[in-house]
């Protein structure tokens, strides 16, 4: 522990996984496309491999310190399949001749049947329905989302070498980590890349088993092991409607595959033009499934519960890869609505519907994030109003698309798929260096436990309390940790939408266009559109808050100085995503990526002009949106800001200087002055958000007062009353059996009366009978 | 000479009263002589419809009746000897060690 | 090769498995315990020949067959019939179609994996060839083409099940024993009234039936026009028949054998009971009930949603309420059995292949749930839910199998599970619409109580180290698999991602055969019936 | 009547080989066992020769077994005649013109002669186990004066013990010539005499049982109630002879099918026929003196009355039921008292089996519900729906069944039997563990108890399913075709068809205490874990084990296979000679 050295000759085995893609390209000849699904397949061999061969080996050296217990390999895999996708974005936007059918590869057919169907008063086999197959679908958005996952993936793991293995807490269990880490790869890389909703669905469904096994990697936690299952069942409730929702799809037009939906979502099995009622439904069938998965309200208690996994998963998982699936969900119903190419008019409610839950997310999730100490648990309830942006802006893009105004319909969702991107790099980055924060912390209270025990034997210290993810054990810490005080400084800026840096650009655009569909179109539009104005503001606070308490101000603990940054592992991805989050956003989005992603028809990826899109982001020709716009700013860049300054900010103690890179940021959050929000903190609002607004509370309670009494009474239903009817003739059985026995009395004179009585009754009978 | 329907329904009353004879009473010994009634109203039975159909038969079946029914006789005061030396009982109510 | 593969898989393991019982006690004492140490050996040597053949089979290197090329009606593999009682119409006919066909591969795949998994059990001399017997038993119920002989064979798994739970299974054996031998034998004599009402009213084949004019042919019966002409007797033959499959199945109210048995079963039981003998119920339903008699089939169908619905809804509820993991896991397969009516009822090709389909994913998962609670109670000798948590610290290997077992059960995606349910339910809503909403909301009812579980043993130690140990372990350090556990489960687990991942194996021939079957056999009916939901 | 008494010819003993064999047991029985070495003074002579009849008895004939023996082979030898006479084209060859009658009395036929196999299977079994169960003791003396009173006793005991050998045999052997001549009996007042020789036999021999106080108490009941019942039988027969001048079978039935309406006379007289023959096959109400003779005789002769004596009842009432009283079209007089008894005879056997705690009372019980059975199967030819085949696969099914039921009816007997010879078998604990006291004998004892429950594929199973075919054949099709529901055809269908249900309700209630006796043999721990006796004395190649197995094997072989069809052949070929006479 400690050292800083980069092991890089732990790194050869993956140069093999990094030679496929080259070799397949120069070697075998092969398309991008036709390389695609080793994107999925070879993670999914590499999984059983690390959990089987880490079960045997469990405890060996080589493979703990060699292979890193599984890691190694991993990382090879998810460079493999990063490498491919990377040669098909270059192959996509360099010319994108070969991929105008998107799905490139001839689906397999998985499943074939018939379906009969009621023609009048006749029953026929219908030749509407298309099997259920599996193939690959790619057009940009597939390609946007393939790229953040791959990417992260592969730069999270990296970053989980130097998190997980070194952790004593770990020891002995990494391969699992590993093993679930790469089958949750599978699930996120197979859900982009399916060509149909099922397998689209069965990728998700995969995904959520991952986050289960994974937000209960530490199983005897009691917190850890109940946040899994509420996670699983609170994201299954939503999945059994999404479920539903292919049904009626399946219904609708006969097949799941997108090449089949897409082509013409107005007409359904066998030519039927489609009701936008029963669309409708299923629209919002499956949406319900995104709200589950991406925590919206009111499927959302799972997430920040969903902390109690390993820091890395928080991360990939709950942040920035499986939270984005609900939206990926529903760009996919984008041809369904779009009326200008094809779509279904009347579909102006799940629009709205969209939209609502998205305002609605974001501004509740952003109060909540208020209170929150825990630095993960900010950052969760930061995931679920960012995402919950990007709702709302999907919403505000269905509906413009719905009345066929397309432009800006394209433009908005193109934003969000852009918000996408940019919330998934910056919040990666951010849980990634709040894991380094907490690694590091953790470990220098380790050292000062080790320390106290050495010299100080009486001290009753309160150590088995620490905990190092609350922020009030830290402060100051811009001195300690440069690199992740840098980091984290700039995925803040990126998510709270500071001009210029990536989440800018496409924050802008949702806010913008939300409230044009509010002032322009649909009236209805306009609570969404307060909400995520004002959230733009409440974001600026809690984001800067949670920096400020971190970094900023005098340390609040005495571990705070021994805290150092060590491993490379940790260092590395910080450093790429910052990169990425400065400047990858503003060059995309000077390329037109809203435009890009939000039109797969038209649009291409091109240098758009800098003076286009900086007056589009500022000085819209719009008033009213010139209006909200430097609103925004002002909320977000100004008062949300300097609100947290007053309340957190802060120097640094005497004599200890950070790096010129933050330590502008210390200084100016000491600028504003101090206020006093103890009173605050105390009133019931902050309880209530400190509670999450009760809704869990009130989950937990509806759950202990109905489901669970009565499963109890199923069972008891069942033992005593069917079964009991069951037991009832068998003790019945055995009384009229001692009943009749008595009749046996053992007095030949009774037997021959019983003769008699025979006799007469036969008399009776057959006197009956003859007459 | 009387007519075959008398001598049955002479018949039909033996029969009765041996019939009630024998769920009636308990000595082992009166059943036993309330079967012989019984038996002894079937001959009547037979000797009725011998001379009523002139056939030979119910005279034979008679005879072989009585026969059978002194068997019976024998072979129930055996086994009443038997139960006797056993439970010191002919009465059919006491002896009921069998039962249920 | 041997003309007539499917006698042969079903006669050898019921002679060989009567004579290594009987044989070891006519030989010298010497020889005799000699024999009793091989006889494992040989059963397994059988058991997995027969499982050899039928793989064979199933991958056309034997004989050639194409299973997705079999005519409605028709079967392959099928022998000379044998007169066997031809007075009353008694042959000895095989066959095997799409329909029977997975569940004999089955079949044929679990004894092994059941021996493998109870390799050290007590009195191996005679457990082992009671599971041979036990197979020729089950396969005989798939493979006979003749009524009496199914019947016969339908009631023969009776016995070793019944030996099996009484001589290795748990405290209150014997009144689980008698209660499964009772109750099932009880619904089945109702089905052989139903049978018997189908003979009497079939027509003479030449050669057959000297004494009553009637057989029991199959075949003949399906191909027979109109074969109970009353249609009031038809409907009453077809609930006769109803009760004894249903009761099999088990369907709600007539399930409480079953969790009772599985409790007291020994695990290799359990496993076949689970695995195969409740697929007896459907097959037969399929077989029989459907096929022979569509109409009234038709006529029915709003009993069998609701005989579904119930045990759906209802098995899940009661398995939420149940603290023993052997009842739970019972429960559940009450539950799973429900969907199988339900696709049935769609009526759609697409639901009756998914019913099948379900038959054969689920007497995969189930088994692997047994396997994991035998193994669970034979390591920590409980089978309450919560007095024993954190096996993922113990024992690895039975927390990963138990977790995807469960998995599975709930409906993963690219676990067997899933295909099926998926495929019901597209079916149902094209059928019954928003009735859906039931089966599927108990997809949820089914997550929480097996997570529930999952929490209270797999998790939830407090303590990386230790975990809490239940007091029925008496302060033993508990141990994890033995190889031949691990082996048998692997197996299964292997089996279970395989069929979830690459369904199309069976899915083409079931699919084939559901198509076939409404095409052919049920379109006619519905017309006549004018059914339209 | 004058040809009855024609002289018997070389053909007529040749047909009776069976009876005749019989009939010279018994008399070997008697004379054998006195034989000794007694001579006697050729008068005015010195010449003593040998009249071997008294003296001091050989060896050979002073072994107190030798009855047994010669019981044993004669039976057999019966067994085998039988055998051989069924064979049809043996039977024709000896038949005389006119029908292979004896005079108008007897009539042999394979239907009598499947029977004849019946009751000396049934009497062989039972005579083979009782070599086991009653004491025989070689070599006793007469006490002397020497001896103590205790030694004197059991001296005495013993004595009187090798003395009732012979009496038990030739007692079995006159009921067998009783039962077989009653199955061939053409005549109701010849079935009536030899049914009477056997009953009267039977009584002695259930009354044997003297080792247990209750064996008097047994025979008595049996004795008391069957004669009231044979007297009713009697008087009802009586009446039969009154209408119609005549008891010749054939004759009676032409005068029933040819008399309008009911006539009093012929009604009542069916009645009480039918009473006393409900007796013999232990129907309920009249069944109320079985529990108690099978628990106070010992088990083979329980064995006996569960099986042959049955057997005798059946054939006495298919006589009087199929032959004589069955019109030629429409419901039969006594159907629906026959299906009533049915009906009420297995509910209260199985029912009061239930709980009961004495194996012999149990197998008592489920004789009684295995009456019930059959009586069902003929309350089905009663109702008039059957037509001639159906009629004879019902019967097929009945006399089939009868069959069978001597493999694992007396089987269970026997094996109870085994169990007495330790004094023993009168409670359920005394069968615990019998598994670990003897594996195949507790696995026989299993089998029998899966037979009469009627468990696939043992012949139990084989016979109770064609009795719910016969049943369901003539009902299942009298359901108004039109009826379009269920409840609309349950309505319209023939009550016949609740019989079969009630069948299959009851043998659903039987698996109780069937299996409660297989569980106690496997599961409990035995009293003593001492090897079951075999029988030491039995100096055939066959011990009773071993016939016990041999029961329980073909009772599985006669449950499906090449061996149950060729005695069903056998059965149905008999049942036509039957209904063709």
């Amino acid at each position: 522990m400690g050292d800083s050295k980069n092991e890089w000759e732990l790194l050869v085995p993956i140069v093999p996984f990094l030679l496929v893609a080259p070799s397949l390209k120069f070697l075998a000849g092969w398309e991008s496309v036709e390389a695609a699904f080793l994107i999925v397949v070879v993670p999914l061999l590499t999984f059983p491999a690390i959990l089987v061969v880490g079960q045997i080996y469990n405890g060996n050296e080589t493979w703990k310190q060699r292979y890193k217990e599984g890691g190694i390999f991993g990382l090879g895999a998810l460079s493999l399949s990063l490498s491919i996708a990377i040669w098909i974005i270059y192959d996509y936007v360099v010319g994108s001749a070969h991929f105008e059918a998107h799905s490139v590869v001839d689906p397999f057919s998985w499943l074939t049947f018939d379906v009969i169907e009621q023609t009048g008063t006749q029953w026929e086999v219908s030749t509407g329905f298309a099997d259920i197959g599996v193939g690959v679908w790619i057009d940009s958005v597939t390609l946007m989302l393939l790229f953040v996952a791959t990417f992260l993936c592969f730069l999270i793991c990296w970053f989980s070498l130097g998190y997980m293995n070194t952790d004593k807490i770990n020891e002995d269990s990494n391969h699992r980590f590993y093993g679930e880490f790469v089958l949750f790869a599978i699930g996120m890389f197979g859900m982009v890349l399916a060509d149909n909703f099922l397998w689209l669905f069965i990728f998700w469904e995969i995904m959520g088993l991952c986050s289960y096994l994974l937000i209960g990697f530490y199983y005897w936690k009691d917190s850890a092991a109940y946040a899994a299952k509420k996670a699983f069942l609170t994201t299954r409730v939503g999945d059994v409607f999404l479920v539903v929702g292919l049904l009626m799809l399946y219904d609708i037009y006969g097949s799941l595959d997108f090449a089949v939906l897409f082509d013409n979502p107005s007409t359904g099995v066998g030519g039927a033009v489609v009701e936008s009622g029963e669309l409708n439904w299923a629209l919002i069938m499956l949406f319900i499934g995104a709200v589950g998965k991406s925590a919206q309200f009111p499927l959302h208690v799972w997430l920040p519960d969903a902390m109690e996994g390993p820091t890395p998963v928080s991360a990939l998982i709950h942040a920035a890869t499986m939270v984005n699936a609900g939206l990926y969900l529903v760009v996919r119903m984008v041809p369904f609505v779009d009326v200008h190419v094809n779509g279904v008019a009347g579909l102006e409610e799940f629009a709205l519907t969209v939209a609502w839950i998205g305002g609605i997310t974001a501004f509740m999730a952003a109060a909540i994030a208020f209170v929150q100490n825990d630095i993960k648990k900010v950052l969760a309830y930061s995931t679920m109003s960012q995402l919950a942006y990007i709702f709302t802006g999907l919403g505000a893009g269905l509906l413009f698309l719905n009345i066929d105004e397309h432009h800006a319909g394209y433009f908005v969702i193109g934003a969000s798929m852009f918000h996408l991107f940019n919330h998934a790099m910056a919040k990666g980055m951010l849980f990634m260096a709040s894991g380094s924060v907490i690694h590091e912390v953790h470990h220098a209270h380790d050292h000062v436990r080790e320390l106290s025990e050495k010299y100080s034997t009486n001290e009753g210290d309160d150590h088995g309390d620490f905990d190092p993810q609350d922020m009030r054990n830290m402060g100051g810490l811009a001195a300690r940790m440069p690199v992740t005080a840098t980091a984290m400084m700039l995925g803040s800026m990126s998510i709270i939408g500071i001009p210029l840096i990536g989440g800018f650009w496409s924050k802008e655009g949702i806010i913008a266009e939300t409230w044009a569909a509010c002032l322009h179109e649909e009236p209805l539009m306009l609570v969404p559109a307060v909400l995520v104005l004002a959230t733009a503001g409440m974001t600026g606070f809690y984001m800067t808050r949670m920096w400020l308490m971190t970094f900023a101000g005098p340390p609040k603990s005495e571990v705070v100085g021994h805290v150092h940054e060590t491993t490379p592992w940790i260092k590395e991805p910080l450093i790429i995503l910052s990169v990425i989050t400065a400047l990858g956003g503003f060059a995309l989005a000077l390329l037109g990526a809203s435009d890009y992603l939000g039109d797969p028809h038209h649009a291409e990826l091109s240098y758009h002009g800098l003076l286009d899109t900086l007056e589009h982001a500022f000085l819209p020709e719009d008033s009213y949106l010139r209006l909200v716009g430097w609103t925004t700013m002002l909320l977000a860049m100004v008062i949300g800001p300097v609100i947290a300054s007053r309340i957190h900010g802060g120097r640094l103690i005497d004599g200890v200087e950070a790096s010129p890179l933050v330590s502008w940021l210390v200084d100016l959050s000491s600028r504003f002055g101090s206020q006093d929000v103890s009173e605050l903190a105390d009133s019931q609002l902050a309880e209530a958000l400190q509670r999450r607004l009760y809704f869990d509370d009130l989950y937990e309670v509806a759950l202990a007062k109905t489901a669970i009494p009565f499963a109890a009474f199923s069972a008891w239903f069942d033992a005593n009353v069917i079964d009991g009817v069951i037991k009832q003739i068998e003790s019945n059985s055995a009384t009229g059996s001692v009943q009749i026995r008595r009749i046996t009395t053992g007095s030949a004179r009774d037997y021959i009366l019983m003769a008699a009585v025979g006799m007469i009754s036969i008399f009776a009978l057959l006197w009956g009978v003859s007459n | 000479m009387i007519e075959a329907s008398w001598i049955a329904g002479l018949g039909v009353i033996l029969f009765s009263i041996g019939l009630l004879g024998a769920f009636t009473r308990k000595n082992a010994i009166v059943v036993l002589m309330c079967i012989e009634v019984m038996l002894n109203a079937a001959n009547l039975n037979f000797v009725a419809g011998a001379s009523h159909y002139s056939d030979v038969d119910g005279w034979v079946f008679t005879a072989i009746a009585i026969a059978i029914a002194a068997a019976e006789v024998a072979i129930g005061l055996a086994i009443l000897l038997s139960l006797y030396s056993t439970q010191e009982t002919i009465s059919l109510e006491e002896a009921n060690l069998l039962r249920n | 090769m041997i003309d007539d593969p499917l006698s042969v898989i079903t006669l050898v393991p019921l002679f060989m498995g009567l004579a290594l019982i009987v044989l070891p006690r006519f030989l010298p004492k010497s020889s005799a315990e000699g024999l009793m140490r091989v006889s494992r050996n040989i059963s397994m040597g059988i058991a997995l020949a027969v499982a050899a053949i039928t793989t064979l089979l199933f991958l056309g290197e034997w004989g050639s067959i194409d299973w997705t090329d079999i005519t409605q009606g028709g079967y392959v593999l099928q022998n000379e019939a044998v007169n066997l009682i031809p007075s009353i119409g008694v042959t000895w006919k095989v066959g095997a179609d799409a329909l029977s066909f997975p569940m004999i591969w089955l079949t044929a795949i679990l004894i092994p994996i059941s021996m493998l998994v109870e390799w050290d059990a007590k009195r191996g001399h005679l457990f082992f060839p009671l599971l041979l017997i036990m197979e020729g038993a089950l396969l005989g119920v798939f493979v006979a083409l003749d009524l009496f002989v199914f019947y016969v064979f339908w009631e023969m798994t009776l016995i070793p099940m019944f030996l099996l739970i009484l001589l290795w299974g748990g405290e209150d054996r014997r009144y689980a024993a008698m209660k499964f031998f009772i109750y099932t034998f009880t619904a089945s004599v109702f089905m052989l009234i139903g049978i018997l009402v189908m003979y009497f009213h079939t027509e003479a084949i030449a050669g057959l039936g000297s004494l009553s004019g009637h057989h029991f042919d199959l075949v003949a019966m399906t191909a027979q026009e109109n074969l109970i002409p009353s249609e009031g007797l038809r409907h009453f033959v077809w609930i006769l028949l109803l009760i004894g499959f249903a009761t099999k199945m088990p369907s709600v109210p007539v399930h409480t054998w079953l969790p009772d048995a599985h409790v007291q079963a020994p695990t290799a039981g359990s496993m076949l009971l689970a695995g195969v003998m409740l697929k007896m119920g459907a097959y037969g339903f399929l077989r029989i009930s459907v096929t022979v008699f569509p109409e009234s089939t038709l006529v029915f169908v709003p009993l069998l949603i609701v005989l579904g619905m119930v045990s759906l809804v209802y098995g899940a509820w009661v398995c939420m309420g149940q603290t023993n993991l052997k009842r739970m896991v019972a429960y559940s397969s009450v539950s799973h059995m429900g969907l199988i009516f339900l696709g049935i009822a769609t009526m759609q090709p697409l639901g009756i292949a998914g019913a099948l389909f379900m038959m054969f994913a689920h007497g995969i998962i189930s088994p692997l749930l047994f396997a994991v609670a035998g193994a669970f109670k034979h390591h920590y000798h409980t089978l309450e839910i919560g007095s024993m948590r954190g096996i993922a610290h113990h024992s690895p290997w039975l927390a990963a199998h138990m977790m995807l077992g469960w998995m599975a059960s709930l409906g993963l995606p690219l676990l067997a599970g899933f295909v099926a349910e998926i495929t019901i339910l597209i079916a149902f809503w094209m059928t019954y619409g928003w009735l859906v909403l039931l089966p599927a909301l108990t997809l949820i009812i089914t997550a929480v109580y097996y997570l529930n579980s999952m929490q209270r043993t797999i998790f939830e130690s407090n303590d990386p180290e230790k975990g809490i140990l239940p007091e029925s372990l008496q302060g033993e350090e508990p141990s994890d698999l033995s190889w031949h556990e691990n082996a048998g489960m692997l197996t299964l687990a292997a089996l279970t991602a395989l069929f979830g991942i690459m369904p199309f194996i069976f899915w083409d021939m079931m699919s084939d055969w559901s198509s076939g079957f409404v095409v052919d056999t049920m379109i006619e009916a519905m017309q006549a019936q004018e059914w339209f939901p | 009547m004058s040809s009855m008494f024609s002289d018997l010819g070389l053909h007529e003993a040749i047909l009776l080989l069976p009876e005749i064999t019989m009939l010279s047991g018994i008399v070997a029985l008697i004379l054998i066992p006195n034989l000794g070495d007694a001579t006697m003074r050729i008068p005015l002579t010195r010449i003593r020769v040998p009249v071997l009849i008294g003296g001091t008895r050989f060896d050979f004939t002073s072994n107190p077994r030798l009855p047994n023996h010669v019981t044993n082979a004669v039976l057999f030898l019966a067994f085998f005649y039988a055998a051989l006479l069924l064979n049809p084209t043996n039977l024709s060859e000896y038949s005389l013109e006119g029908g292979p009658g004896i005079g108008n009395l007897l009539v042999v036929d394979e239907f009598s002669r499947v029977f004849t196999l019946l009751f000396t299977s049934a009497l062989l079994l039972a005579s083979m186990a009782t070599a086991t169960r009653m004491p025989a003791m070689h070599d006793v003396t007469i006490p002397q004066e020497s001896d103590s009173p205790e030694t004197a006793d059991s001296k005495v005991m013993a004595l009187i013990d090798n003395r009732r050998q012979v009496d038990f045999h030739i007692l079995l052997l006159t009921t067998g010539l009783g039962m077989s001549l009653m199955a061939m009996a053409n005549n109701l007042f010849m079935l009536f005499v030899c049914l009477e020789l056997a009953s009267l036999s039977s009584y002695i021999l259930v009354a044997f049982h003297k080792e247990v106080d209750v064996g008097g108490e047994a025979g008595m009941k049996y004795f008391i109630v069957g004669s009231v019942v044979s007297a009713v039988g009697i008087y009802g027969m009586s009446l039969l002879y009154l209408w119609n001048g005549n008891l010749d079978m054939a004759d009676l039935a032409a005068s029933w099918s040819a008399m309008e309406g009911i006539d009093p006379l012929a009604g009542i007289g069916v009645g009480l026929m039918i009473v006393a023959f409900a007796f013999k096959v232990g129907a309920a109400p009249f069944h109320l003196a079985v529990p108690d003779a099978y628990s106070g005789s010992s088990s083979p002769i329980a064995g006996v009355l569960a099986t042959a004596s049955k057997a005798m009842g059946f054939v006495a009432l298919i006589r009087l039921l199929v032959i004589v009283t069955m019109p030629s079209s429409g419901q039969a007089v006594w159907m629906l008292a026959i299906a009533l008894i049915a009906v009420v005879t297995m509910t209260w056997g199985n029912l009061a089996a239930l709980t009961s705690d004495n194996p012999k009372r149990i197998l008592a019980y489920s004789s009684v519900a295995h009456a019930g059975y059959m009586l069902a199967a003929m309350a089905a030819i009663g109702s008039g729906l059957a037509d001639a085949s159906t009629t004879s696969m019902i019967l097929t099914a009945v006399v089939f069944h009868l069959l069978v039921l001597v493999l694992f009816k007396l089987g269970a007997f026997l094996v109870l039997s085994m169990l007495e010879a330790e004094g023993r078998g009168h409670r359920m604990e005394d069968l615990h563990g019998l598994a670990v006291r003897d594996p195949a004998i507790a696995v026989s004892m299993f089998v029998f108890m899966l037979s009469l429950a009627g468990v696939p594929p043992l012949s139990g199973f084989l016979s109770k399913l064609l009795m719910i075919n016969g049943i369901v054949s003539v009902s299942a099709g009298t359901g108004p075709a039109s009826a379009t529901s269920v409840l609309s055809w349950a309505q319209g269908v023939d009550p016949v068809f609740w019989l079969a249900v009630a069948i299959v309700l009851n043998s659903a209630l039987s698996l109780f205490y069937y299996l409660r006796i297989g569980l106690v043999m496997f599961f409990e721990t035995p009293e003593s874990d001492s090897p079951l006796k075999s029988s030491p004395s039995l100096e055939w190649p066959l011990s009773l084990r071993s016939v016990i197995m041999i029961c329980a094997t073909l009772t599985l072989l006669f449950g499906i296979g090449p061996m149950s069809e060729s005695l069903l052949d056998l059965v149905s070929s008999a049942v036509d000679s039957l209904l063709s006479s």
